[in-house]
């Protein structure tokens, strides 16, 4: 372990001894501003030191973990959004009482889980940064425990996650018995040449692609995405919805990019299916919902049918397009959910379109960034997410996929039905007040209401920069990513 | 003195811009002078100019005057211009001075209506427009002022708003219009994209050049255009707006709908008489639309009963014959009828205004009767406008400029004995209807009571007309007469050589035999109008009770049912219709789009249960799908 | 003795992994389910150790061992979860859990 | 530079507006005024400028030019030009912005400065569509206009304004990515054989020919003709016209449309001269189903403001049809029709609007006979429904002239049959006038007639037609470059059939 493997594991070595504080903060003196400050520090400091641990890249630290560039700018990313989630919760659990401190704990070593996962490059650390991000995942998600229904969404996260990297485990078996070894770009290597015997390789590959399908909640496997989302706090969901899929996407474009961008042509034509069927399936089951958290899943659902598109496009503009549009739906869901965070209180979470009414005459400044995140949601104009919808159409249209083009846009046509809720609800109606709770808005927390303000920003100014990330291997540290934002 | 020839259509405008904007301010003795005087002094400086044009005439007769330049588009360049000939002379001349009589008149018809102003401006605003139709040097200038007469007739129509039946009437008379002005808006289409103008001289000259004689081009522009004539002089397949334009008051149907307006289509003929010239086949078209619209239109007004019914059938009918004269190429022979038509036709309205005035609005013929010996003057002024409208041989004006279009109607090579035998048969008709109105409204034993008798305002226009209607024939005598032609030698300045070549073949003899016969016919029509109408009127009754007679009489009070059979074939499918799409389908198209997504959603919905096994399940069918796809593809 | 050839363990773990499976769709009660989750990680373990022997690695078995462990604290946490649950609404029947639809 | 100011000026106005209301809303009406007021103040010294042919350079074809990078990566630039015809628009959009102000004046009464705020971004959307020349920014604007339409139709509207503001969203909306999609597609191709850039003057020559072509051309068409609107895509204008407020329903139809029509002139027919050569004979039928539908529509309505969109429907008609027809006549029409509609169909929404202030009724049934109590209010709408049926001496009626005139060159029959257009302008007109001013007055209405405000603005309103109607040489003149080299640009373009007949 020379000096340079300490410097590239400094940010796992930072967030475990943050947590291990944390432990001990809890042990004394049970104070919820401690624990939570203690680790918005954690995550800061590792923040910060990321641009220095970036000239030390690329430096694989033992053969299953990497640190170049790209692991460095996703680890940003995931930090940032953890950072985000932290300030909310504190802004979530100040007003409850309970046992509030264990969150952070939980927090951040999902966290940890996130940059082992980001960094991996072996099937080993996959399956442990997986397991590591997933479960602490599942208390994160049953938190609230006297809520029947959150309790409820963590029993069906557990179950189904259980399943899902059962089928990861069962397919990096297969693989390893086709290739003999469990190193990424071995695999692809040996699955290229195709000296590997390929029924256990391809079905290999198929159980791993049901995991990453269960994760990034493509269609046939999207189902629990609502009633997570729905069942766990809002710090939680937006924790799930923006670091666990980033991950995610994060080892997938590492596996695309080590595939040198060819994909063979029948995963192609069957994740645009999957791409295909997860943009109407989301885009039509967040129609008529009632209840806002459930609208925002099956929206989630859609965009990442968006993002699917951008990989199967492929072409130059791809991993630029994945980049830029999964940043800008980290940063809308981060804010749609930090907004729901903001305005819930001891009583419960405003999730009905209901309680939104009105909003924006007692809440202005919530109620325009509401609208903001949707607007960017919907992909219009003026907001980072138009620009994400950009780049993918840039993709398409670059590689003349026109089915996926076609669906994209016949999607945001019907996403622009998300809204009325947006308008209807909470900037046309008048003054009168919200019957189901009354002080929902009201509070604000001001940490929570600081990273709003900080999102909205961010969004706003999305629009003109377009990160020039375009090739991970080319210099993009995380404040080059800054930089151009 | 012609440089001020601009000032005659702006004085009526200013009028009508005073009595807009300050007219309700304004006491009704300085509206009636504002109004008559603007007219008065456009009629007086119409009478200056004209002298001044007939004693030192301008090269060839023409004098244009060009304000500026409309709007310039690649090779077209319309200009507001107004030109002075003889034929817009005439014109103008009628418009101006028999529009100040009726202004003069209507200062004390109008008297106690409440809108007094607006009536005034609207007429002022009217004179207007019908001077710069007439003045209009290019089309598309005429075309300002065919539109425009076309919106003053809407509103004046329409003058007593309150009454639905008038503004359905007003409403009915635009649209018939416009019909025909959208025929005439293609015509000038075709002009302007074949020959790049529409300034009325060079393009008749350019028409010469361009198009041989009976060409298709040729064909096409000049019934287009007559479709327009047609339209706004209610001529045979357009003119059932006419009848229902009675709705407005007297002196609007007298100088709109009898004197002006309604000849505006044969100032278009005969403004483009070149055009015509180049397509004979239309121009005898014209003739026959004349002679089958004076028949229908004077059998119409023989059962008539109501008066400015009678005498609005008898306009279409004398307009009919304009259209006979201008079809067989005697255009000074129509302008000639044309000018007496409009002096004795405004003084048969004035007088049956003033009829209507005193007997309170009462303008059914049969509860009139033994008016004569009670409004003596107005009894003799209608007994002259009668007369010349029944054409009484050689004492009235309506004689000599009819007999003139039979004679030509004759003689000339482009009529033939069947138009003439028409116009014969149109003028008998003519003397009765008129004296059977004359013997049934002024004769007889009185039946209603005068309430007040009309004042010196009204009668002084009776009389001139009437002096007008006596003495204008004389200006343009038969050739078998005297040597008196100075009406025709002032327009052959306009229609040149067009003109009527018979002089060579037929003898003066045989147009005494045609004057004789025309006269007798008028003489026997009035007799026949005596004996059926005054001596024992039972005999008509007994016509009129059988079942066929009185269908008959119903089919021609209706105007011969062209309203029925174009409400059925037009209006009212086109009503139905509207109404039925009232919804817009294309909007329900999208409608059901929209619902289409939402049944979408409701379909998907059922597939979240909440089950935890069955998301597993969907997890487990993901997994052999991918499966499936990856081995064996 | 004579190695076990790859495709029959391959074989074997398929079909525990089936069965493991089969037993999360069909069972109601929780705690069976995640038992069939167990068998499920096992299968995959199996798999593991039978493809490192064949390869005459020690890669698989050392994944073996993460497998164990990382399963004993899912279950651990799923037991935790149960143990709330049944505080809550006193059984343990799986379709019982489904509040949240549509 | 003093492009970038005609756009910023109503966004800061906007901005301070919106501040300024909290505290004295009066003075935000007043700030907004004047924004536009200066804004229309460079406008006119541009105007003056070009109409003058003062200093401006005469070869090139733009003549105030504004560039600078925006997106080096995708070759992207903030391109702002101006020639004859965008700046027509631009004054257009201000002068009616500020009726439109004025017309709003007591009629917004609840969040008065967030009113402002959306209406004068909407204004600077409009200029930016008229000013871009980089598709991206033109798509930019085209979107940026949407989202304050949407808030202002969705809020201040009438009854059933949410549906009507999603929809009028979702049309515009989805068909403007039909256009992104264009505009990439056009983009690469261009890049395939040039440099990446989405700059109009270069992308001018790119081959675009065969069915690929009319596919991308239709991508455009569509999104202009959703806006414009034609035939099949206009059931949104309705709905937005009766929901939205005066001012609202004022700009909507008379700036908002007209973007449609602006885009069919600059980017569908000179970028794509042989698809629109084939594309030709069923555009017509589509302007001419347009102008006859959209008139039946009309006069079958009871709703008066439902009336006055379906007119707009029609008289966009002719719009689409003139821009087919592709020669100088139909050309001038097509702006004349622009501008003149602009004042026609804005001065009868302020007029149906200040009808509905005094009778808060859009139902003919329940008006008639309104003249004797406001005979100002009736003479003025007389004059705009005689303007809007093509009464000659006003612009419409040389506008209609010159697009059917042109169209006459191009095919006959699709003259006669929009001419029919004009008896059916005529029946929608009396119907108008008939349902509210004439017939009995068996509701006794008795309303206040025009205050000395509306009167300016109508005054205002009438002048200009008047003036268009007997002398629009200056708009002509002014116009003649713009479309002289739009013309160019298809001849240049390697056209299978003489593209411009004479």
């Amino acid at each position: 372990m020379n000096s340079a493997d300490i410097i590239a594991l400094l940010p796992l070595i930072l967030l475990t001894l943050a947590t291990i504080a944390v432990m001990l903060a809890i042990s004394f003196k049970r104070s919820h501003g401690l624990a939570a400050g203690l680790t918005a520090l954690g995550f800061t400091a590792t923040f910060l030191l990321l641009p220095a641990i970036s000239r030390v890249a690329p430096h694989p630290v033992t053969p299953i973990y990497l640190v170049d560039t790209f692991g460095l700018f996703f680890s940003g990313l995931l930090l940032a959004a953890s950072l985000v989630v932290t300030l909310l919760a504190y802004g979530y659990y100040e007003t409850r009482s309970g046992f509030r401190e264990e969150f952070y704990l939980l927090l951040l070593m999902s966290a940890m889980g996130g940059l082992v996962l980001v960094g991996s490059t072996h099937l080993v650390s996959l399956f442990i940064g997986l397991e590591l991000l997933s479960v602490p995942l599942y208390t994160m998600v049953g938190f609230s425990r006297t809520a029947r229904r959150s309790l409820e969404a963590a029993l069906k996260y557990l179950v189904l996650a259980g399943v899902s990297s059962a089928f990861l485990l069962f397919g990096m078996a297969l693989l390893f018995a086709a290739t003999g070894s469990m190193d990424f770009s071995r695999i692809l290597e040996m699955g290229r040449s195709g000296d590997a015997s390929s029924t256990p390789l391809m079905a290999g590959l198929a159980l791993i692609g049901v995991a990453v399908g269960f994760k990034l909640a493509i269609v046939p496997f999207h189902l629990w995405t609502p009633d997570v989302y729905e069942g766990a706090p809002a710090p939680t969901t937006s924790f799930v919805a923006t670091v666990s899929k980033g991950a995610m996407t994060a080892v997938l474009l590492r596996l695309y990019l080590l595939a040198g961008g060819v994909i063979p042509d029948s995963t192609v034509t069957i994740f645009s299916i999957l791409a295909i069927l997860s943009m109407f399936t989301g885009n039509l089951l967040a129609l008529m919902q009632n209840n806002v958290k459930r609208v925002l899943a099956y929206s989630s659902i859609s965009h990442l049918g968006y993002l699917l598109v951008a990989f199967l496009a492929g072409g130059e503009y791809a991993v630029e397009a994945v980049t830029f549009y999964l940043t800008a739906y980290m940063v809308t869901s981060l804010g749609t959910f930090g907004i729901i965070a903001l305005l819930s209180d001891r009583e419960g979470e405003p999730e009905l379109l209901q309680d939104y009414s009105g909003l924006f005459w007692r809440n202005p400044v919530a109620a325009g960034l509401f609208s903001l995140f949707l607007l960017s949601l919907a992909g219009i104009p003026m907001t980072a997410g138009f620009i994400g919808k950009f780049y993918l159409f840039a993709a398409g249209v670059d590689h003349s996929a026109w089915l996926l083009i076609g669906s994209l846009v016949i999607n945001s046509a019907i996403g622009l039905f998300l809204l009325p809720p947006d308008c209807r609800f909470h900037v046309c109606r008048s003054r009168r007040k919200s019957h189901t709770n009354p002080s929902a808005g009201k509070r604000s927390g001001k940490p929570a209401r600081a990273d709003a303000r900080f999102c909205g920003y961010f969004l706003v100014w999305g629009l003109p920069r377009v990160p020039d990330s375009s090739d991970p291997q080319r210099d993009n540290r995380l404040n080059s990513a800054y930089h151009s934002f | 003195m012609l440089s001020l020839l601009w000032l005659v259509p702006t004085l009526p405008f200013l009028g009508f811009l005073i009595l807009l904007l300050f007219g309700d301010r304004m006491t009704k003795t300085l509206v009636g002078i504002i109004g008559a005087g603007s007219v008065g002094l456009s009629a007086l400086l119409t009478m200056v100019i004209g002298y001044q044009f007939l004693a030192s005439p301008p090269p060839d007769h023409a004098f244009t005057q060009v304000l500026w330049t409309w709007f310039e588009v690649g090779g077209f360049r319309p200009e507001i211009a107004f030109r002075l000939d003889a034929l817009s002379l005439v014109m103008a001349s009628v418009v101006t001075f028999v529009g100040f009589l009726i202004h003069l008149y209507s200062i004390g018809y109008m008297h106690e209506d409440s809108s007094f102003s607006r009536f005034f401006a609207e007429m002022n605003l009217f004179v207007c427009m019908m001077l710069v139709l007439v003045l209009g040097d290019n089309l598309l200038l005429l075309y300002v002022g065919w539109e425009g007469v076309g919106l003053c007739s809407y509103l004046l129509i329409g003058f007593w708003y309150q009454e639905p039946a008038n503004c359905t009437a007003a409403q009915k008379a635009f649209i018939v219009t416009r019909v025909g002005d959208t025929a005439m808006a293609i015509g000038f289409f075709l002009l302007v994209t074949q020959l790049g103008t529409l300034q009325v001289q060079d393009l008749m000259h350019k028409a010469g050049e361009m198009w041989e004689p009976g060409s298709g081009m040729a064909v096409a522009a000049t019934l287009l255009l007559l479709g327009g004539a047609v339209g706004k002089s209610g001529q045979l397949p357009l003119q059932t707006w006419l009848p229902d334009a009675m709705a407005g008051p007297t002196p609007v149907s007298a100088l709109i709908h009898a004197a002006t307006m309604v000849t505006a289509g044969v100032y278009l003929i005969a403004r483009t008489h070149a055009l015509f010239a180049l397509a004979p086949s239309v121009q005898f078209l014209v003739a026959v639309i004349g002679a089958l619209t004076l028949l229908l239109a004077g059998f119409s007004a023989l059962v008539q009963t109501d008066i400015k019914r009678i005498l609005a059938y008898s306009t279409i009918s004398q307009i009919g014959y304009m259209f006979l004269a201008l079809g067989v190429g005697a255009w000074s022979a129509g302008m000639f009828h044309f000018m007496t038509h409009a002096f004795f036709k405004a003084l048969l309205f004035l007088a049956a205004g003033a009829v209507i005035h005193a007997l309170h609005h009462e303008q059914n013929i049969f509860k009139m009767g033994g008016l004569a010996k009670q409004l003596p003057v107005v009894f003799w002024t209608f007994l002259i406008g009668a007369g010349c409208l029944a054409s009484i041989p050689l004492i009235t004006s309506g004689f000599y400029s009819k007999d003139a279009i039979l004679w030509y109607a004759f003689s000339s090579e482009g009529g033939s004995i069947w138009l003439w035998m028409a116009g014969l048969a149109g003028a008998f008709f003519t003397s009765i209807y008129t004296f059977r109105m004359v013997f049934i409204a002024f004769l007889g034993e009185p039946k209603g009571h005068i309430h007040h008798r009309p004042g010196p305002v009204m009668l002084v226009p009776l009389v001139v007309l009437a002096f007008l209607a006596l003495f204008s024939g004389f200006i343009e005598l038969p050739h078998n007469f005297a040597p008196v032609q100075m009406f025709s030698n002032l327009m052959d300045t306009v229609f040149h050589s067009h003109g009527h070549s018979h002089e060579e073949h037929s003898s003066a003899a045989l147009e005494g035999i045609l004057q004789l016969t025309a006269g007798i016919v008028s003489l026997i029509g009035v007799a026949a109008a005596y004996f059926l109408f005054l001596k024992d009127p039972s005999k008509v009754e007994k016509i009129s009770s059988t079942p066929a007679g009185s269908f008959l009489q119903g089919f021609l009070l209706r105007g011969w049912d062209f309203d029925r059979l174009y409400d059925t074939l037009f209006v009212n499918p086109l009503m139905a219709l509207a109404r039925i799409n009232k919804g817009d389908i294309v909007d329900s198209l999208y409608n059901g789009l929209a619902s289409l997504t939402q049944m979408g959603h409701y379909r998907l919905k059922w597939i979240q249960n909440g089950a935890v096994r069955w998301y597993a399940a969907g997890l487990a069918l993901g997994a052999v799908i991918l499966l499936g796809v990856f081995i064996f593809t | 003795m004579a190695s076990i050839p790859l495709e029959v363990s391959l074989f074997l773990s398929g079909l525990l992994f089936s069965l493991g499976l089969l037993g999360v769709l069909v069972r109601r009660n929780i705690l069976f389910i995640l038992m069939s989750l167990e068998i499920m990680m096992n299968a995959a373990g199996l798999a593991f150790v039978a493809a490192s022997s064949h390869w005459g690695v020690a890669d698989g078995q050392v994944m073996f061992i993460f497998i164990v462990t990382v399963a004993a604290a899912e279950v651990s946490v799923g037991l935790a979860l149960v143990l709330q649950l049944y505080r809550r609404i006193h059984t343990l029947d799986s379709d019982a859990v489904s509040v949240m639809r549509g | 530079m003093s492009l970038v100011w005609l756009i910023l000026i109503p966004m800061v106005g906007g901005l301070v507006a919106g501040l300024v209301a909290r505290k004295n809303e009066s003075l935000c009406r007043w700030i907004s005024l004047s924004a536009l007021i200066l804004d229309s103040g460079i406008a006119i010294n541009l105007f003056a400028h070009h109409w003058l042919g003062l200093d401006l350079p005469t070869s090139t074809r733009w003549l105030v030019e504004f560039q600078v990078e925006w997106i080096p990566r995708l070759g992207a630039g903030i391109h702002l030009a101006v020639d004859g015809l965008s700046l027509l628009m631009v004054l257009l959009t201000l002068f009616l912005g500020i009726i439109g102000v004025g017309a709003s004046w007591t009629e917004i009464k609840t969040q008065v400065g967030f009113f402002h705020f959306n209406f004068l971004w909407i204004l600077s959307g409009v200029i930016g569509v008229f000013l871009a020349l980089d598709l991206l920014l033109f798509f930019f604007f085209w979107e940026v206009m949407l989202v304050p339409m949407y808030f202002l139709i969705g809020i201040w509207g009438h009854e059933n304004r949410q549906y009507a503001a999603v929809k009028f969203f979702i049309f515009t909306q989805a068909s403007g990515l039909v256009m992104l999609l264009s505009i990439l597609v056009l983009v690469f191709t261009h890049a395939a054989g040039g440099e990446l850039t989405f700059d109009y003057m270069k992308l001018l020559g790119t081959p675009m020919d065969g069915t690929f072509g009319l596919l991308v051309m239709l991508g455009f068409f569509l999104a202009f003709t959703v806006k414009l609107p034609a035939f099949p895509f206009h059931p949104w204008l309705p709905d937005a016209h009766t929901e939205a407020p005066t001012a609202g329903s004022i700009i909507l139809a008379g700036i908002l449309l007209k973007t449609g029509a602006y885009g069919l002139l600059r980017f569908v027919v000179p970028l794509f001269p042989a698809a629109c050569q084939v594309f030709t004979p069923y555009a017509l039928f589509l302007g001419v189903v347009g102008v006859l539908y959209g008139a039946m529509q009309a006069f079958a309505q009871s709703d008066l403001k439902r009336l006055v969109a379906y007119t707009s429907v029609s008289h966009m008609g002719f719009v689409l049809l003139g821009v087919f027809a592709w020669n100088d006549y139909a050309l001038y029409g097509v702006v004349m029709q622009m501008i003149c509609h602009g004042f026609s169909s804005g001065a009868q929404f302020m007029l149906v609007g200040a009808l509905y202030e005094r009778v808060h009724t859009r139902e003919m049934g329940r008006m008639g006979g309104l003249w004797t109590t406001a005979p100002r209010l009736g003479a003025a709408s007389m004059f705009f429904a005689m303007a809007s049926l093509g009464l000659p001496g006003m612009g419409n009626f040389i506008a209609e002239f010159l697009v059917l005139a042109g169209l006459f060159k191009v095919s006959v029959t699709a003259t006669s049959f929009a001419s029919l257009g004009l008896i059916a302008a005529t029946i929608y007109s009396l119907w108008l006038m008939r349902g509210t001013f004439f017939g009995p007055n068996d509701k006794q209405w008795k309303i206040a007639d025009l205050n000395a405000r509306e009167l300016s603005l109508v005054a205002a309103l009438v002048a200009g037609l008047v003036f268009l109607g007997f002398y629009p040489q200056p708009v002509l003149k002014a116009v003649h470059p713009a479309l002289e080299a739009l013309q160019q640009s298809t001849a240049q373009a390697p056209v299978p059939v003489a593209m411009n007949r004479r």
